[in-house]
């Protein structure tokens, strides 16, 4: 390689930093209130817990009130286009295995206009966590309905009520295969720090759902803290069904992680490809020499 | 140039023929017998089946184009002999299955009638056809029976009962030649002395510009199947794993520059190749590209459109979106091979300027040359420099803290990778500060679009330098020629045969699209009287192009329907533009602009125009 | 014109202040009250709270642009004093919200205190500082209390006792500025004799785009929110359902076109609107649309980019996209009106473009146009004439086989729609024969090509006759500003300005971008000796359009900050052109191209440049 | 409106045509052997049982070899872009519900890149049908594995065999909440026209897998024949986790009817917000006098 660094051969050591030394020096620009400020404080402490050097970590994100999620944290960041934070997050990790990538973005980021690339990280097993902030609207476009807002939500862009009937994004994490799947709630950081480590410690592509109210557009925090409340102490994470069985309960939501199981990921998956391609003083003339008169 | 210059055509049902790997086989083994080969096809729109062609052009020198008219046309079935016969030259001959189509009238063209299944009844190799007729065409050649043997050797010799069966295939079409049609061979092309000790290349454009790749230092690459750029992505699948370099066939397009993206912003010198639909889909994040100086090189083998179009066919059309195809100002490079060797030398180019600048390159191959397999020289490796991307480097930096954007003289701005300590910023498709905070003030705004586009100007300085201004044939001619990307082969023959002929003619192709190198091709066109731009699209976008920022007219000449120029075709507008020259003989001046749109001629309808 | 014309800016932190809320209330108090008014605002990054400012300036005569200084400031904290008190004229006023900021140092403008907050509280309502302020302003401004009073009923009147509360923050502030702060007030505009009882509409941009979308007959909309366009989305989703349309949320911006060709597939008057990166993802079915022949209108309104840019900001960057964005040539339409009104008429023209040629149509609006809100004369729905596809007819056919894409005299092709019988075709992607079968022979795609071509090139011929050139200001003058878009504002100010000192200029907007009507255009600039293009983008996109298609020089003027042309910045471009004829005194041929690039000017920095 | 068809009102009448009036005069350039042959052909029989006029009926697709079924059907047809069938074909219905809507095209069309879509049309229960033919590899462009090929799969872009996990199309649209699901086999014709007749039955948003073999670049004929057979008997198409459970066997692969249910249809959903918007005499001058002064 050509540049000074090769950035697949970096080492880090361990890092001893206070949650705030993760804080950037930009001021978030969200609402007082939005529950993306129980998200971002989490994080922080979760990363700060897990001894993550900033410059070993990398926030990509989309566009919208979440996905400027990159700008607050002290590390390096990739805030790319509307949808596109999981391929984005893929050429990073891909890159450079050695780094700790999380994507982080909104409903309408992940579910509507980047919802064809969530089931091929997914197949992948990208070694990231997706930390996906619901909040059953579109925040920075001023509260329109998302793919995840109830039937009969009447906004600007739906007065006589939506139609559409909302999607299970754990289910559907599930049914595509994810290796490790979970939901929490801004409101109950302990819980979300907790959650944020076991994603990030999970090997392969973890898929967290916060929910994370909109003040300002759709304030749901007296409902879910009315409806959620932790999975059942008898439900086994290495089950799929059972999984399947609580993602699917639509009265009660369940907060916890529903389920993990380890299968190898995509850098180690392309690292056996090299294995067996394995080839000696392989170069340029090499190649060169298969096309040879 | 008969005798010395070869034009042979093999064509027949895809499904039942082997035309491909006939027309192939046969290509290689006049390669190795020390001859330059230039090589086409078609490819059917079936998926299998269908009617296909293959063509070889074959000379002890150089070719540089497909060639015009047929020496021999080498017909499986009667589609081929009816399509094709026409466009023997009179001197040429017609080789027919006779077990399978009956000849045309005659016509004057000598024509000889091939057994085809028989011959392969009688060795007991029902699709031993292909093979039979490569016996034939090395026979009809001259070419040595050994080196035949070698190549089907080298090239079908996998399993040995198999080879076995090719090889007396191969000697019962070569002897069925020997006794049946003439006593000497028709065609016998000498090599040059000792050329076939000299070395050569048989490859694919794609193949060029894959190697290319990995020799600019490229490390990761990741893209979406399509036709005519899926080979690069599947030679690179096959060569990065064992050089460490990461492929991934993403889910679309859109995915396929992001992890790019993803990957240049990590360090490594990334690429993606696509054609024309899949360009559309990259066209956002190529201006997030812009916005956050990530370097990255787009290469999109151009093909027909507008819209699915025709996938299989040749077009030049995708210049416009290549430069202008973005919301808002998105300055970016635009890089342009010419030919199948030149893929290796410029996608080099397109990985240091994209390097250098920060900034995105697109790279406008085509179907023609991407596919195209021919002789050429071995590449220069030494010619191979590569300019790393300016990183930042704490120790310099003191006590500074590190500002992504931060302005400088050359609007080059140190990038850090992630990992390197204390280099922390977000790669940010906002409006930002040089810190990459996002800000939205008029001054930041007006600085930062200025930057952006200041640094893309001058990289129009490396062209000169880096060598990506291709001249030839008379300098000082009054008609000249301004091209890009492959219809440089066709223009090359033109301009030889019309120099012979009195009429020379200056030749300048640059491989830099965008910036336009000015000053270099402002010199070019100064002195010329009639300037001519052939491309194939439409619209003449490169005409335009130039007469845009030139201000003078240029004769613009177009073919648009999926075919490269014929060399004949070249040849009768520096025929026009010489007859333009005479009568007049006044202006000395180049001819500028007319003074009333009225007066502004249409655009040419150039001979070509409707083939 | 103080005193005739005034500008009036609030400004404040708008989770507090309702700044947005007030300064639209008293713009519709100032517009019953028979007065022109022009609005503008700046949205701030934060999604709530964060500084922002409204601007409104009334008149009894149209207005045409925001204005350039401010005849009163109304500053509800102290970042808003700091801001803005700048730009406050010698003879202006500042009012401030004395509980929660210090009035700037004395520097000879009028300042008076406003205790907001004391007021607020004496009347028990801490949220009615807005309407506290709005009182105020009716007085200050002398305008009738009673208008005052209808429009806030009518505006903030849905529930009743807040209306009371309402009506009594009103009185308060008025009756606060008449006690304390002077006795006459200081600005009093008498409208135009029974302008009060003449009809005005009071609205935005998007809002007249969408009401003249309805009146085109356009009846299926899908769309995908983005900041500036969102409203037509949302404006449609209220009206649709009552009148028979459909009106769809997409998952994405391809999705939206997509669902938007279908519908005009099957017959529909269909449309899409977004901004810059939703064009971007846009392009590959707009190529679609063109090669299928299918009628759509794509409303682009342009916002600051490149990528995600500045989305609340001003840009006219997209007019390249928005003609060239395709690969290869993918020839269509593209509209641009200019102000608030002609939103109505141009989208109109561009339903029955997209109609009449079965194409795609782009429309570029912009931020600054489509938000603002403004009075105007009411629409003249006469005006409205409906041009229909031309639809196939059976009997008119005889027995002849229905062929989708005919040929016909001009290469518009009758078009059936599902349902109709014996009209059945696939709509085709790929190129095909009349009968919408594949086809890749040269000749197809060469005669396709032109066919889809020549089509868009005559639709010139309708700008014209489709009133899509406005001209304006002295036609003989030497002086001439040729442009597009919502830069007309602030032009028609400068222009008057100009001409009341005797440097009379020569106006015209096209509002067909692409195709130019050239001869119109050319007719135009033929007899000019400078020729000013202002435009809001980095390169001078129209301005390099411009020249190239005409091959001369123009003075070309951007501002790229990402907020509109101010009128002094205009005027003074027409100083500087009237500076550089005066001198010479030689050219009387329009200027010409310089011989060698050496002498080719450098694309102007104007001094609007960096603002 | 102004064309003077208005397409949302049109009527039909019940044909009676014979499966070969349903072929259009295009000559299918499919290779010998491929699967979609025997789609096509159950297809042809499918309308005519159904009685559906050709004038009636509109077959949209993107690219790939399957995505050049409408040119073979005497239809109405759309040949889009990659990906992008699922929006076409709501357009189409939605502007006239009045149509037989049916979207066509193959595995990576529908799950590769045009993955964002299918979540959509199943949230809206867009009334149309959506067949795949499912050939687990990319046909057209000369066989790249695709989002359905089997993990290990050795081909020209991937030399040393895929790493990623094949994703379960059938779960998926159960997962998201498909008002019809089944999974059918081209050869397997007697069972594929009924699956289309019923498919196409169904008031809403139907979704039918077929495995379509590719003979040229992945001949899973004699693997398909050995590995699937008909749900069993017991199976009860109203019971989601009975599907589901279905759907995630990978020994056998059961064709039949996965799962139904009725909701209303987008265009039922859309006729009920113009009732509720209910305005007599609207027209422009009506939304005008509201920004009158
Ligand atoms: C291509 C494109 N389309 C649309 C937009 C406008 N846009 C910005 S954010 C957003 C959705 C935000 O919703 P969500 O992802 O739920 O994030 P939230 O703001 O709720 O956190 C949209 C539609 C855009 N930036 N780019
Ligand atoms: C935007 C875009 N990208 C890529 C392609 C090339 N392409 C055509 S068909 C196809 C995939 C075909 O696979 P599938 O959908 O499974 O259909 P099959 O041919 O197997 O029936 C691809 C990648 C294209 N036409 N457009
Ligand atoms: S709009 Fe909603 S999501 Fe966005 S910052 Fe405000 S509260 Fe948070
Ligand atoms: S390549 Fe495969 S899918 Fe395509 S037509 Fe041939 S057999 Fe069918
Ligand atoms: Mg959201
Ligand atoms: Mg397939």
């Amino acid at each position: 390689m050509i540049s000074t660094i090769d950035p697949r051969i970096m080492t880090f050591e361990q890092a001893n930093l206070a949650p705030n030394d993760y804080k950037s020096e930009v001021h978030p620009i969200w609402c007082p209130g939005c529950g993306d400020f129980g998200v971002l404080s989490s994080f922080y402490k979760a990363v700060s817990e897990m001894h993550i050097p900033t410059e070993r970590l990398v926030v990509a994100s989309g566009i919208g009130c979440s996905g400027r999620f990159p700008a607050f944290v002290h590390a390096y960041g990739f805030h790319g286009t509307h949808g596109r934070v999981l391929p984005l997050a893929t050429g990073i990790k891909m890159a450079n295995p050695e780094l700790v990538v999380v994507a982080a973005g909104g409903d309408g980021d992940a579910f509507s206009i980047g919802m064809g690339h969530l089931p091929h990280a997914i197949r992948r097993n990208v070694d990231i966590t997706y930390i996906v902030m619901d909040n059953e609207i579109y925040g920075l476009t001023k509260g329109q309905a998302s793919p995840t807002s109830p039937v009969g939500m009447e906004r600007k862009a739906s007065p006589y009520g939506t139609v559409e009937t909302p999607l299970n994004p754990l289910l559907l994490a599930l049914a595509r295969g994810a290796t490790w799947v979970g939901r929490g709630f801004s409101s109950k950081p302990k819980e979300l720090v907790e959650l944020i480590k076991q994603a990030m410690q999970h090997k392969g592509f973890s898929f967290l759902q916060v929910y994370s109210p909109c003040v300002t557009f759709y304030d749901t925090y007296d409902h879910f803290k009315q409806v959620t409340q932790p999975l059942p102490a008898d439900h086994n994470s290495r089950d799929k069904m059972s999984a399947m069985k609580y993602a699917m309960s639509d009265e009660t939501l369940y907060l916890g992680v529903y389920y993990q199981e380890e299968r190898p990921t995509f850098d180690e998956g392309y690292a056996a490809k090299r294995a067996k391609a394995h080839a000696e003083n392989y170069g340029v003339p090499q190649i060169l020499s298969r096309f040879t008169r | 140039m008969p005798g010395n210059d070869l034009t042979v055509r093999v064509g027949g049902d895809s499904a039942t023929g082997g035309i491909v790997t006939t027309g192939e086989v046969f290509a290689r083994i006049a390669a190795y017998a020390g001859l330059e080969v230039y090589t086409t096809r078609t490819i059917p729109a079936e998926i299998k089946g269908g009617h296909v062609m293959f063509q070889a052009r074959i000379a002890p020198e150089m070719v540089w184009s497909q060639g015009d008219d047929l020496d021999m046309l080498i017909a499986f079935d009667q589609e081929s002999i009816d399509r094709y016969s026409p466009l023997i030259r009179q001197d040429g001959i017609l080789i027919f299955n006779s077990n399978d189509s009956k000849p045309p009238a005659p016509n004057g063209i000598k024509q000889y009638p091939l057994p085809l299944n028989d011959l392969a009844k009688s060795i007991n190799f029902q699709r031993g056809r292909n093979i039979i007729t490569i016996g034939a065409m090395v026979k009809l050649f001259d070419l040595p029976f050994e080196t035949a043997t070698l190549v089907v050797e080298k090239q079908l010799g996998r399993k040995k009962e198999m080879l076995e069966q090719n090889l007396l295939a191969l000697k019962t079409g070569y002897e069925y030649i020997e006794q049946n049609v003439t006593k000497t061979a028709p065609y016998h092309l000498s090599p040059r002395a000792g050329a076939e000790h000299e070395e050569r290349l048989v490859l694919s454009g794609n193949q060029a510009l894959s190697i290319g790749a990995i020799a600019a230092g490229c490390r990761f690459y990741a893209g979406y199947p399509i036709t005519p750029a899926s080979d690069i992505m599947e030679f690179l699948a096959a060569e990065f794993p064992k050089i460490g370099g990461t492929m991934i066939q993403a889910e679309d397009e859109i995915a396929a520059i992001a992890m790019t993206l993803g990957a240049s912003f990590t360090g490594l010198r990334a690429m993606t190749a696509t054609s024309g639909p899949g360009l559309s889909l990259m066209v956002e994040l190529m201006g997030h590209a812009t916005m956050a100086e990530i370097p990255v090189v787009i290469v999109d083998v151009q093909r027909a459109g507008p819209s699915t179009g025709m996938p299989t066919k040749v077009s030049q059309g995708d210049l416009r979106i290549s430069v202008f195809g973005a919301h808002d100002d998105a300055p970016r490079i635009v890089v342009a091979p010419v030919s199948v060797e030149d893929n290796f030398y410029q996608i080099i180019n397109a990985f240091n300027l994209a390097e250098k600048y920060q900034t995105p390159v697109i790279y406008l191959s085509d179907q023609d040359m991407s596919v195209r397999v021919q002789t050429i020289p071995p590449f220069d490796l030494n010619r191979v420099k590569l300019v790393p991307r300016l990183l930042w480097d704490q120790k310099q930096n003191g006590d500074g803290k590190f500002e992504r954007f931060a302005d400088t003289p050359n609007s080059i701005s140190p990038m850090s990778l992630p990992g390197m300590k204390d280099g922390q910023y977000v790669a940010e498709g906002l409006e930002h500060l040089p810190s990459g905070e996002p800000d939205y003030t008029p001054e930041m705004h007006s600085a930062n679009m200025f930057k952006r586009g200041k640094k893309v100007r001058e990289a129009a300085a490396d062209a000169e330098a880096w060598g990506m201004l291709e001249r030839f044939g008379d300098q000082n001619a009054p008609v000249a020629i301004l091209g890009w990307g492959s219809t440089i082969g066709p223009v090359r023959e033109a301009v030889e045969r019309a120099e012979a002929e009195g009429m020379p003619v200056a030749v300048l192709y640059t491989k830099m699209i965008y910036p336009l190198p000015r000053k270099e091709i402002a010199a070019f066109i100064e002195p010329r009287k009639e300037i001519i731009v052939p491309e194939m699209n439409y619209t003449g976008q490169f005409a335009r192009m130039i007469q845009a920022e030139f201000w003078r007219e240029v004769i613009s000449v177009r073919k648009y329907g999926g075919v490269p120029f014929a060399t004949h075709e070249i040849y009768a507008e520096i025929k026009k533009a010489y007859a333009k020259l005479k009568p007049a003989k006044k202006a000395a001046a180049p001819r500028r602009v007319a003074k009333s749109t009225k007066k502004k001629p249409a655009p040419k309808k150039s001979a070509a125009r409707r083939k």
